[in-house]
């Protein structure tokens, strides 16, 4: 059926609200934009357990198969395909166990090793790597749920930990009121880069994605700058583009002794947020305003919710968990002075990671454990001698796989040969699609 | 504020009654760039001659003092800041000519006082502006006919990236860069395909799949870059370049000629294309289809066109020209390809696009805008500006948020882009 | 018309894929390192590792430089080494963690952004032998290596790029231009030493001569110059390069990798002859292509320094003493000047000789703000 | 050309929306097809214009079975459509919307624009009115675009014609002119399809009748049948065609607007110099074809309008200037115009709905966060009390039917404490068993001594509730007089004439 109009009578009764215009308009907005009854979102909103696994396996196979592709063994052996293929896949078998076996043993458990403590290891280290991914991934998400996509988590990290480094690194406190004010200004310094796009999009109307991609080298050039400045952030004594140690008082302590050395209690904090963002949009009556402004501002703002206001709340707080991320980043995982790069690549994860938790807090969470894994994995795989750019495809496949179940369905089930029963089956699955 | 009658015109055509009002906007935004200009001269005073060469073709280089020139600017500046206050003042749209004789006349002031005791090469700077422009022309282009038929195309900066891979890869391959250049048309369709898929047949919203995209495309680049392109370096990753062509005659005009005339293939074929679809999209029936699937598209298929081929085709060809300008990279700049190469340019390209207003031609000149900005960062570096690098670099980038948030609201894309068009 | 969209999708991927696929067939496999080996007596269980910067091994800078010292040093010992690339600063305490858990006993970590991981897990692994390149690991500046078991390896590439400088300064007034000029990827101190040096050089041969060459893309004093951001051969870095020819220079220093190759590709764009100066290797020889704009090369044996510290270390000799490169050791040299050197300005290759001397005997002292601080 | 239609089924899901559908139109001859909203005949429609694939039956021109599989065969085989909503691009001008999908060209793919303008003036002529080929069709009134609909269709030599419910946005007058345009198309031998479910139109210019009631033909009528027997046709049982009210007792207050403008964010006046009263007990009924700024008229009131002057007074309270939060607090009530856009979000549950304008009230939440009981309470006492047909509060807004939609919208206004209610388009699209709930509704509000003003271009709903009524054209109130004022009236008021009794 058509998008709106022929029928639209008859369409409001039975057919499902995807018919509406859907989100995404032209990347200049007037505001508000039109009502979303988004297809995308409701898509990965709606999906259930079975598409996500069947999209990581989906996505690991294709991995698998590159990592089989780019094996030197793998190469050697289908050189003489055609004398003895048994090589071959007994060459690919292994590089791709392999290559698995090793990310199992670097992110999950360690069956190799002597003692428990360093068996488990690794799976700690997977929930450290996850912890500024998750912070990150929740506050994509929460501007996901509010219409917003935020691309800027990157900038809005930078400029966290840029804000935590000039007010609080050379104070001398003690710890407990050290800590959280470091952390409190890495989340202010975040949440003030998001609040500004939200300030701008409401005031003129300025498309999200835009703003963000363009504020976040903004970002990255102002921490350059600052990094490499004597007197702002460079640290005293080298002219390395490096900031400051982070002061000890400052530091998150390990949350499981010193055997765990990744796992620290920023994840504990990054627990609270996700309790926090749960209550927010699930269970609080502004999460109602921001769902419904998300899903359409129309009727939000007929009903008196001021869509403006909840724009800029939403990037405030979507920042604010950027700066968090920052903030894991700086008191946990690399606290020996910080450069322009300390985002490393997770302001752009946490888009990945959000939408495939389905824009969820609790979505987020496994999601971001899971990216964690592969994060954590991926050093073992490396040691087998994996390019470590093949976890970033295997990323951005599992969410475009996510994306669109009939795919996935294509690939798991659809006998080729048959045409018809194929053409059938397609019907339905767009039909399911759209009424999913 | 006065309002106007409204009024029906013989062929029955309504228009609207408009209030009249003054717009300080323009005003405001020139009188603050003069006030910047005049404080920085006034805190940061340079001293010395500033030397402007326009080439060697037997033009003589200017040598001005460069106080006494940045402030005689200053005060132009400020004049033409007052006129447009008059102008705004009586009801009047300050005139284009105006804020454009502005905009030039503010950066040669700065360049002026940047350039004191320094060699400003007017004709290389514009040289390196245009060429600097050539991936972001191309990109734009692809964004416009994307948009213009109904999907948002955030996949500009993968398909730079791939077509600059795949570019490099045939032309290596067979020391030809043209085929090489028909690898990359090949490069940025195969991102197309996959954006155009999701987004059409799937109806993953556009956005979400150019933007994962643009992070598959440097994860599969940089893997096959570190997996193959490395280890067999000589014949893979050589690429063999287009060489500059002398267009004779039009290359001889001073200033002019050598900025335009003497480029690669490359930028001739980028003059080309951007009149053919500039001329293409309003005046042929391709064009009409194109727009009219992005503007109504059920209007579109209620005459008979398939919306949903329409856009297809139309978004690989979108991906084509965007392959070409990742052609760019490894054809004419650099004769090698590197990790994340086009250093995020698909994302200023689409910023072209935008500012640009959906139009081939307005597009183009953003984007040659942008090109310019950043060959001044350059040129200010080497000319050792008081001005910290970072900043200028930053400049692009801060002139797009200034333009968007500054003309959101005027300006209307393509009603439809973004949206899929859902048919049982 | 569905049929066309999944086949279009499917496709897309295929195509990909093939392109992948394609690779596989291109790239035969090598005939595997021939395991020589035997020469040196190597200690029973000797596991070097090398951890990249965030830069990757395809830097074509000092990452790759250190991996192709370490992967000669393998060769020599027929040993089984770890090569772990860094994708960011996250990545550096969990790769030092995964080599010493693979059980490395070597451990050689390149870059100053290395040096707090390396340090830290020094002192955890104090059975581990640790190389650290271009710093002293000194993270707390009390003029000592953070840990015992550290050794760094630096270079006094001043020296070498003073030479070069001096260089570059009578090859430009000999054809009397007057004007050189350098421009680096990034704005650390392993770079802007090089342009340090140069600056001298083209100084001293100014003051020697009563020239007055300029120089372009650098300020010594200041500290600011021209940088491309990054160590990829794209096109910022051959804009950058551009920006400085077009202020008139007859030689370039670009500092930095692969963005030589941007500079060649300025060069040979611009029509005009110029010549450039090679860093790390010798650049004439390492790539032929653009051996006919390279003058000469400012050698920095990063990867002479790693095969070293390996194999001393691989027969058990391994000691913390830093290793600092300098003419004396020829740890940093200038290249000859292959081709060029029927064309240089007379009697350059003697004062260049006679400079040599008296550096390396302490008559001059080459004072960069970015020279590794002597221990 | 003949057009038979033969057991057309379609279905969406479980929903049957044509169950085997016969119908025959013969040139020269126009059929109506009369049927409430919802019960299919714009799905029929769709089908024989190739947007949708029947799952059953067949279509025959001329007795030829046809197969289409989009509008471009139906328009090949001789179909033509003037759709209910314009399928008219704005931004293209009259010339190009008429040639777009039949491009002729020249050279390499060169549009031919002079043939489609000449193609444009002489179908216009041959209907005696004048159409600029190279307006842009956005700048142009809707009658005009109506014509440019019909011009569209006839340049592809339609020979049978379906026009879907096109007098919509019409005014009367308008209206007849059309009516005298599908005369003219009749005897020059076109076979008419006319959609709709306004009774007397079908009467004036239908020469045959065919009803169709939840996606079944239920019977075939005479133009000569009278109203009372094609509505019960139509709706399935007898009809209460007007409202019982009492005469308005008349309260002091109310809502008073002075001078009011409200201009477009561009500065385009969209209305201009409007003033009127509305007292406690009255209803106010804004009059006018679609377009003429009563949208505008109502977003000025609720707030949602960007740039409004002058004022608009509630029992003595400034409402211009205030938050959309602020005036609803004071207490109107507003049921917008399009409830899929401005008054329900589609995805949430019929319980969040209902307290969608009050999510930060105490009643239903503390502390900041939500009482799902107490919410879930409310929606169950409102679903009972407002008849709306859904499986529980948790049920999604989406998935209801436009009646019920529009029955939350109006529950919801109407349980919160009201000092005046705006009630725009109140049944637009909604089924006649809700339509007479939803007046009755309103005038129980009115009787309780709440001002009302409703906003509708449908005549008959205006003269049902109305105890004045304002017209509107242009942005301007052009009048207001009582609510028994008569159609002919109404009718040149709505074309702008000001002073209604020297026109008649």
């Amino acid at each position: 059926m058509s998008q709106t109009t022929p029928g639209a009578e008859d369409a409001s009764r039975g057919l499902p609200p995807e018919q509406l215009p859907p989100v995404s308009g032209p990347l200049v907005g007037d505001e508000p934009p039109p009502p979303r009854s988004n297809v995308v979102i409701k898509e990965i909103l709606r999906g259930n357990a079975v598409t996500t696994i069947l999209a990581i396996v989906l996505a690991m196979i294709i991995g698998g198969i590159l990592i089989a592709f780019t094996d030197e063994d793998v190469q050697e052996a289908a050189g003489y395909f055609f004398a003895r293929p048994g090589d071959t896949f007994a060459a690919i078998w292994s590089a791709v166990y392999g290559g698995y076996d090793a990310l199992f043993r670097g992110a999950i458990f360690n069956y190799r090793a002597d003692d428990f403590v360093t068996q488990i290891r690794p799976f700690t280290n997977a929930l450290g790597f996850a912890a500024p991914l998750i912070a990150a991934g929740l506050g994509v998400a929460l501007a996901f749920r509010v219409g917003l996509f935020n691309i800027g988590a990157r900038g809005q990290m930078l400029i966290g930990a840029m804000f935590a480094a000039l007010f609080t690194f050379n104070l001398e406190l003690p710890m407990w009121i050290h800590l959280p004010l470091t952390l409190l200004f890495g989340i202010l310094g975040g949440a003030l880069w998001g609040g500004l796009v939200g300030l701008i999009k409401a005031r003129t109307g300025a498309h999200e994605v835009i703003l963000t991609i363009m504020l976040n080298y903004v970002a990255y050039y102002l921490l350059l700058w600052m990094v490499r400045t004597p007197g702002l952030l460079q640290r005293e004594g080298t002219n390395q583009p490096i900031s400051e140690a982070t002061p000890e008082t400052a530091q998150f302590p390990e949350l499981l002794g010193p055997s765990f050395p990744q796992l620290d209690w920023g994840f504990v904090i990054v627990i609270l947020a996700t309790v926090l963002v749960w209550w927010v949009v699930e269970r609080s009556s502004l999460g109602l305003r921001m769902r419904a402004v998300g899903e359409n501002p129309h009727a939000a703002r007929a009903a008196g919710v001021s869509v403006q206001r909840i724009y800029i709340y939403a990037m405030l707080f979507a920042g604010g968990l950027a700066g968090l991320a920052a903030m894991n980043q700086v008191q946990g995982s690399v606290t020996t002075g910080f450069t322009a790069n300390i985002d490393a690549g997770i302001g752009f994860d946490a888009i990945t990671v959000a939408l495939l938790g389905r824009s969820r807090a609790w979505g987020t969470f496994v999601a971001g454990i899971l990216f964690g894994v592969l994060k954590a994995g991926s050093f073992s795989m490396q040691a087998q001698g994996i390019p470590v750019d093949i976890v970033l495809v295997v990323q951005s496949l599992i969410v475009l796989f996510i994306a669109a179940p009939p795919l996935l369905r294509a690939v798991f089930f659809l006998p080729k040969t048959d045409q018809e029963k194929a053409a059938k089956a397609r019907a339905k699955a767009a039909k399911k699609a759209v009424e999913a | 504020m006065t309002a106007l009658a409204p009024a029906e015109s013989a062929d029955g055509t309504l228009k609207l009654a408009t209030v009249r009002e003054r717009h300080f906007k323009v005003p405001i935004v020139l009188a603050a760039a003069t006030i910047l200009l005049a404080l920085l001269f006034l805190f940061v005073p340079r001293d010395g001659t500033s030397t402007f060469r326009f080439g060697g073709a037997g033009l003589p280089d200017a040598e001005l003092p460069t106080a006494a020139t940045s402030w005689i600017l200053v005060a132009v500046l400020a004049v033409l800041a007052l006129w447009s206050f008059v102008d705004a003042r009586a009801y009047r749209r300050p005139a284009l000519w105006l804020t454009i004789v502005f905009g030039v006349l503010a950066v040669f002031a700065f360049l002026v006082w940047a350039s004191a005791d320094g060699l400003v090469p007017v004709t290389s700077l514009l040289f390196g502006a245009v060429s600097l422009s050539v991936p972001l022309v191309f990109g734009a282009l692809g964004g416009v006919i994307g948009e213009r038929a109904g999907v948002v195309n955030v996949a500009i900066e993968g398909q730079l990236l791939l077509g600059a891979f795949s570019a490099a890869l045939l032309s290596s391959l067979t020391h030809n860069p043209f085929i090489g250049l028909v690898g990359a048309m090949v490069g940025g369709v195969l991102v197309s395909f996959v954006l155009a898929a999701f987004s059409i047949k799937y109806l993953v919203d556009q956005v979400i799949v150019g933007v994962v995209l643009n992070v598959l495309v440097t994860g599969l680049t940089g893997f096959l870059y570190g997996a193959l392109l490395v280890p067999n370096e000589t014949l893979l990753n050589r690429p063999v370049r287009f060489d500059r062509l002398e267009i004779p005659l039009l290359s001889d005009i001073p200033i002019i000629g050598p900025v335009l005339f003497n480029q690669t293939f490359i930028v001739y074929l980028m003059y080309a294309t951007v009149a053919i679809v500039a001329w293409a999209l309003y005046r042929t029936r391709w064009g009409l289809r194109l727009r009219a699937v992005g503007e109504h598209p059920q209007a579109a298929d209620t005459v008979g066109i398939n919306v949903n081929r329409t856009r297809f085709w139309n978004v690989s060809l979108a991906g084509a020209i965007a392959g070409i300008g990742g052609a760019y990279f490894t054809l004419v700049s650099v004769p090698q390809f590197g990790k994340e190469m086009t250093a995020g340019l698909g994302f200023i390209a689409l910023a072209a696009v935008i500012f640009g207003r959906w139009d081939p031609i307005r597009a183009t000149l953003a984007a040659l805008l942008f090109g310019f900005a950043t060959n001044l960062q350059n040129l200010l570096t080497v000319l050792g500006t008081p001005i910290p690098s970072e900043f200028m670099l930053m400049l692009p980038y801060v002139v797009t948020i200034v333009a968007v948030a500054g003309f959101a609201g005027q300006i209307r894309g393509p009603a439809a882009a973004g949206k899929p068009y859902i048919k049982s | 018309m569905t049929l066309t969209f999944r086949k279009a999708a499917i496709g897309g991927f295929a195509l990909l894929g093939a392109a992948v696929l394609l690779a596989g067939c291109a790239s035969a496999p090598e005939e595997g390192p021939a395991a020589s080996g035997g020469e040196v007596d190597v200690v029973e269980g000797f596991k070097p590792c090398l951890i990249s910067d965030a830069g990757g091994w395809n830097d074509k800078s000092f990452n790759q430089s250190a991996k192709e010292g370490m992967d000669a040093a393998l060769d020599q010992l027929g040993v089984e080494g770890l090569e772990l690339e860094s994708t960011s600063e996250n990545d550096y305490a969990p790769n030092m963690e995964t080599a010493v858990s693979e059980g490395c006993t070597m451990i050689v970590s390149v870059g100053f952004n290395l040096a707090a991981a390396t340090a830290e897990s020094a002192l955890a692994n104090p059975d581990v032998n640790y190389a650290i390149i271009d710093d002293y690991a000194d993270t707390d500046f009390d003029g000592e290596t953070d840990a015992p078991n550290i050794k760094p390896l630096v270079f006094n590439t001043a020296e070498a790029a003073y030479l070069g400088g001096y260089a570059a300064a009578a090859w430009s007034a000999e054809s009397g231009v007057n004007k050189v000029g350098t421009f680096g990827g990034m704005q650390i101190p392993s770079v802007a030493v090089f342009m340090d040096g140069y600056q001298l050089g083209v100084e001293k041969y100014n003051e020697d001569k009563g020239a007055s060459v300029e120089v372009f893309g650098w300020d010594t004093t200041a500290q600011k110059g021209s940088f491309t951001g990054g160590f990829d051969a794209n096109d910022t870095a051959k804009q950058t390069a551009q920006g400085v020819l077009d202020q008139g220079v007859d030689v370039l220093l670009p500092v930095g990798g692969p963005i030589y190759q941007s500079a060649a590709a300025a060069i040979t764009d611009s029509g005009n002859d110029v010549v450039m100066l090679g860093v790390d290797s010798d650049l004439a020889v390492a790539d032929d292509s653009v051996a006919d704009l390279t003058l000469v090369s400012i050698m920095k044996a990063i990867d002479v320094a790693v095969t070293d510290a390996v194999v001393s270390a691989a027969s058990g000799d391994f000691d913390v003493t830093p290793y600092v490169g300098t003419l004396e050791n020829e740890g940093v040299k200038l290249s000859s000047f292959h081709d060029f050197e029927s064309q240089l300005p007379d009697g350059l290759l003697d004062e260049l000789t006679a400079l040599q001397e008296q550096i390396i005997s302490g008559d001059i002292t080459v004072e960069s703000p970015n020279s590794p601080a002597s221990n | 050309m003949k057009l038979e239609l033969r057991g057309i089924t379609k279905r969406f899901g479980t929903l049957v929306a044509n169950d085997h559908i016969d119908l025959t139109v013969r040139p020269g001859e126009i059929h109506a097809l009369l049927g409430e909203n919802g019960a299919g005949k714009s799905t029929l429609m769709n089908v024989l214009y190739g947007l949708y694939q029947a799952d059953e039956g067949e279509i025959l021109l001329d007795d030829v079975t046809q197969h289409f599989r989009g509008p471009g065969d139906a328009m090949t085989a001789g179909i033509g459509m003037v759709h209910q909503h314009f399928m008219l691009i704005p931004v293209f001008t009259v010339a190009e919307n008429v040639m777009l999908g039949h491009e002729s060209t020249k050279g390499i793919g060169a549009l031919d624009i002079a043939k489609a303008r000449e193609h444009v003036r002489s179908v216009a002529a041959r209907f005696g009115f004048q159409i600029d080929p190279d307006a842009l069709v956005g700048d142009l009134p809707v009658g005009v675009q109506q014509r440019v609909e019909i011009i569209k269709a006839l340049a592809r030599d339609a020979k049978v014609l379906v026009f879907d419910e096109p007098t919509a946005v019409l005014t009367p007058q308008e209206t007849d002119e059309l009516m005298a345009i599908m005369r003219q198309l009749r005897d020059e031998g076109t076979a008419i399809v006319f959609i709709t479910h306004k009774l007397r139109e079908v009467r004036e210019v239908a020469d045959r009748i065919t009803v169709i009631r939840l996606g079944k033909v239920v019977g075939e009528a005479e133009p000569t049948a009278t109203n009372a027997e094609l509505a019960s046709l139509m709706v399935g049982r007898a009809v209460e065609l007007t409202v019982s009210k009492e005469a308005p007792t008349i309260g002091e207050g109310g809502l008073e607007v002075r001078d009011l403008r409200v201009l477009t964010p561009t500065g385009q006046i969209v209305v201009d110099a409007v003033n009127f009263d509305v007292r406690p007990g009255e209803v106010l009924a804004v009059a006018g074809v679609q377009g003429n700024g009563q949208t505008e008229l109502v977003e000025a009131i609720v707030g949602i309008a960007a740039r409004v002057e002058g004022s608009i007074r509630l029992n003595g309270t400034e409402l211009v200037g205030q938050s959309v939060k602020a005036i609803l607090d004071e207490g109107v009530g507003f049921v917008p115009e399009d409830r899929k856009v401005d008054g329900l979000v589609g995805d949430f549950p019929i319980s969040e709905n209902l307290i969608l304008d009050r999510s930060a009230d105490k009643a239903f939440s503390r502390g900041g966060t939500l009482r799902r009981g107490a919410m879930e309470a409310f929606a169950r006492d409102r679903i009972a009390e407002f008849d709306i047909r859904a499986q529980g509060p948790a049920t999604l807004a989406g998935t209801l039917s436009g009646g019920n939609q529009q029955k939350v919208v109006i529950a919801r206004e109407l349980s919160r404490d009201l000092r005046l209610l705006v009630a725009a388009q109140p049944t637009r699209g909604v089924d006649v068993g809700s339509i007479e709930f939803i007046h009755k509704r309103i005038i129980e509000t009115r009787d309780s001594g709440i001002p009302v003003v409703v906003v509708s271009t449908e005549l008959d709903e205006v003269v049902a509730l109305a105890d004045r009524i304002a017209v509107m054209y242009r942005g301007a109130v052009v009048g207001i007089v009582p609510g028994d004022t008569s159609r002919e009236t109404l009718g040149l008021m709505m074309a702008g004439a000001a002073d209604p009794e020297v026109a008649a």
